[in-house]
């Protein structure tokens, strides 16, 4: 990731800040230009929770560049509590089957390798399961 | 508006042209096509390709792929709309003569992914989704289909094969198919056996990626100064829509609308229904696409597209025969050629110049092609000139 | 042949928006298009783009961009021509409005320099030359202008600042452009005293790459609902060429012959000579390529194009202005969004709205976009609709 | 360069190795599909003597990515005895000012640093001036 793309993404990726939309209230992440239920444009920074639970999820085996020594590793669609769907990974599952409508938290940790370019190690947010007991 | 007819057809054999420039891959279709069209010179060249600039450092493939072919002075350019860039260059093509300002359009899908290897491939195939939301996150277009896959055989209780019956009938097709990439049968059991690329989806469930070119050329009957030894095809008909680029912004993953609207965009301009066609070149790049796609074209209910795969209805001698020279799984995925390829191959039928796979009687075939999860897609109704 | 006009034009001022992600950009050119068009909703999005999956590791960009401005289920696809690319998907949506299947087009150029570097971007940029022949010899595209200026100034027996005109009147028309990216002038004592970047060319030779995003609305007059607060400026002709990609495969590398092609196919098509306009929008990427520009248009003998920018000719009261809201020297160089900038300075010239740089009278509008060294030409006519 | 690149274009890179075409003798280089003189297509291979003389040149000061250790450099077209003109960089000037028709031949070299991905080190064509007394 290249060093102008990392902090241009560093508020979304670390704190999940989406949007909310004055209009209609729907919440949006991650930020679009024009809401995708109302049509209006402008829009306020909205955190959501970090809570959700997986809608889908895969355990992949092939890695693009970049990911290649995390092989292999779970990527899934996260549905937040507030509405919209994420894609993130998986981590901390320990020995726990992973099942759609398990529920995830967000944590924030190392998404990928350093790349060729500039030594940056890209941070961001990541979904563990939450623990028994925790709620 | 006047007809258009495709007036000639060129393909290379699709798999590892490790030796072989882009360029060239892509002149051995150009010149075939122009031959089989007798000759005819195009004015313009609209070229297909999705990866060029990342993975063969080369832009601007529009002139150097005239210029290298002789077509200097000719108008060219390049469309690009992921894995449905082929196709999207067809229809650039067909509105390009339709209008009326162009009499002679070349299009030509080219793929060449043997200019690098492995983890540079996945990487680049991922920009086709949303780079900063889906690709950083480790996402490919791999373990998305496998979302999709997933939820699909989760949602309509699918047993762990479900899905291998596109595969199987692909496998089948390319064995007669001399351009195809994978010319072996498969069995259920060797699809069960599979290793997993990204659970659920296994090595069979997902067409391998490989170097290809095919060509079309466009023009108004009229044009031709001489009969062609092979019959004419028309387009009859064009749509092309999109979807959310994210899948994570989808109310409803399983509902590949953007294949919906196309379909009927290009079924209402010909003035058909989806049933009325013979032929249906659908995008096979995993197979619960191939399920999805069915169902978009109203064959099959929502959820139950994966069960005739499990008949005879699919295959050649079948009421809707697919991927007839291969599909996308076995005559090999050559990404942004690929939507040529299928219009090459339905014209194949048209024509009456399939061989051993022949569909009886095939007039009228429809091709579609998706760019990602349905994020795009393109289709065309194809059918016999008179 | 039914009139295609532009019902509305929208642009984002050039410069560095390291902050703002291509997506954004964009869609501040398209909604600002479609604010001037009354709200027109269009039905296809042709984007015009170089960089994107190079620089932003993003394909897909028609999903992208139109998913992202709220225009899902549209039709869309990328155009890629080198640096023309916005003409070129201007050229896309112009014949798919004029084949009748498209109502409603919208055309974006959009280009995002920022998302990387230095090296990163020259080598980028060389990638629309040949890069198996060019670019791996270390040729840029700024060093194969130098080669032709020097030429250039060698057969003509040019003065060392003989080329300076073209920059001095891109930078004095920026001064009242609020979108330009350098609104300051330019002496020619400034010129003489600039650093070399490739001998000879200088700093002040070469138009500076950044950020930017323009977007026009194409339509038919009879979709439009309602009457527009502006009037409408109609595309009368078009015209695309392409000549070697290599500079060394030219007998003649300063006769820029795509250009010459794609102007003489333009102005066929609207019925005019070159000499008919009022405005000529010229690609002043690098000010050799001007003065080329301006033979090729014959607006001056070969050889003689420089000596038009060292008199009045080419001013905002001269006989042909030029670069009237500073061409890509001043107003800057959004590489693949270039040929939409151009058209929208002509839109609002030949509507009345160029402000301090209005160009009196101004009714018919020429725009001419290379792609390297004319490896690729665009050409547009554009006059006010009545 | 990648390796698949790397081996496609060796002959060329290292040999001045075009075609000739067999309908209308026109020497080519690079090599081409159609003949841009006759539309022919196939060709036969053909060794150029690697003696021309500098049709235009440029020093550039700004490299892109691969050629940032060189900078300045100096890149030409050459016009080659037998016909076509090559791009190619200028090597072994001395103090030698470059003049357009100045005479060169073809020598090999290290044509750019070592990349990202595979460690190679790219050699090919480059030209120098003929020394005087050698023809
Ligand atoms: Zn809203
Ligand atoms: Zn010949």
């Amino acid at each position: 990731m290249e060093v102008p793309r990392y902090w241009r993404l560093q508020k979304q990726r670390y704190a999940l800040v989406g949007e909310i939309c004055p209009h209609c209230q729907v919440k949006i992440f991650p930020p679009r230009d024009v809401c995708p239920e109302c049509g209006g444009e402008a829009k306020q920074p909205f955190s959501f929770s970090g809570k959700g639970t997986v809608f889908s999820f895969t355990t992949m085996y092939d890695a693009p560049k970049g990911f290649e020594m995390n092989t292999p590793y779970t990527v899934a669609l996260v549905k937040l509590e507030e509405g919209p769907v994420v894609t993130a990974q998986l981590t901390d599952l320990g020995e726990q089957p992973v099942e759609i409508g398990m529920p995830v938290e967000m944590v924030t940790r190392r998404i990928r390798e350093d790349e060729e370019d500039k030594g940056i190690i890209v941070y961001g947010y990541k979904f563990r399961p939450v623990m028994a007991g925790t709620h | 508006m006047c007809d258009v007819v495709i007036a000639g057809i060129g393909q290379v054999p699709v798999g590892e042209h490790w030796g072989v420039p882009l360029r060239t891959l892509a002149a051995r279709a150009m010149l075939a096509a122009q031959r089989d069209a007798g000759g005819l010179k195009p004015q313009a060249l609209y070229v297909g390709n999705l990866l060029s600039p990342v993975v063969s450092h080369q832009s601007n493939l529009g002139t150097l792929l005239a210029d290298n072919a002789g077509m200097s002075g000719i108008e060219a350019f390049t469309v690009e709309a992921a894995e449905a860039s082929g196709a999207g260059a067809l229809r650039a093509g067909y509105l390009a003569v339709l209008s009326g300002y162009v009499d002679v359009a070349m299009v030509v899908g080219v793929e060449k992914f043997t200019d690098a290897v492995g983890p540079v491939i996945e990487g680049a195939m991922s920009e086709t989704m949303d780079y900063d939301f889906e690709a950083t996150n480790g996402l490919t277009p791999t373990a998305a289909a496998a979302m999709v896959m997933r939820l699909y055989m989760q949602t309509y209780d699918l047993p762990s094969d479900g899905l291998a019956g596109f595969p199987v009938l692909a496998h089948e097709n390319a064995l007669n198919n001399p351009n195809a990439y994978f010319r072996r049968a498969l069995t259920r059991e060797g699809y069960a056996r599979a290793a997993m690329l990204s659970t659920p989806l296994n090595l069979y469930d997902k067409a391998p990626y490989a170097d290809g070119a095919a060509a079309v050329i466009l023009t108004r009957p009229d044009r031709l100064k001489k009969a062609l030894e092979h019959p004419l095809v028309q387009v009859r008909g064009s749509g092309a829509a999109i979807d959310t680029l994210a899948l994570h912004d989808r109310h409803d993953p399983l509902a590949f609308h953007a294949a919906v609207v196309a379909i009927q965009n290009a079924c209402r301009h010909a003035g058909i229904l989806p049933a009325d066609v013979q032929v249906f070149e659908l995008s096979d790049n995993f197979s619960v696409y191939a399920a999805l796609c069915l169902e978009a074209g109203g064959f099959a209910q929502r959820g139950a597209g994966w069960k005739l795969a499990n008949g005879d209805e699919l295959s050649l001698k079948g009421r809707l025969p697919v991927c007839t020279m291969g599909g996308m799984k076995a005559r090999g995925n050559p990404a942004g050629a690929s939507g040529v390829y299928q219009v090459v191959e339905a014209c194949l039928q048209l024509r009456g110049e399939a061989g051993a796979n022949q569909v009886r009687d095939a007039r009228r075939a429809l091709t579609l092609c998706l760019g990602g999860p349905a994020s795009t897609a393109v289709c065309h109704v194809l059918q016999t000139w008179q």
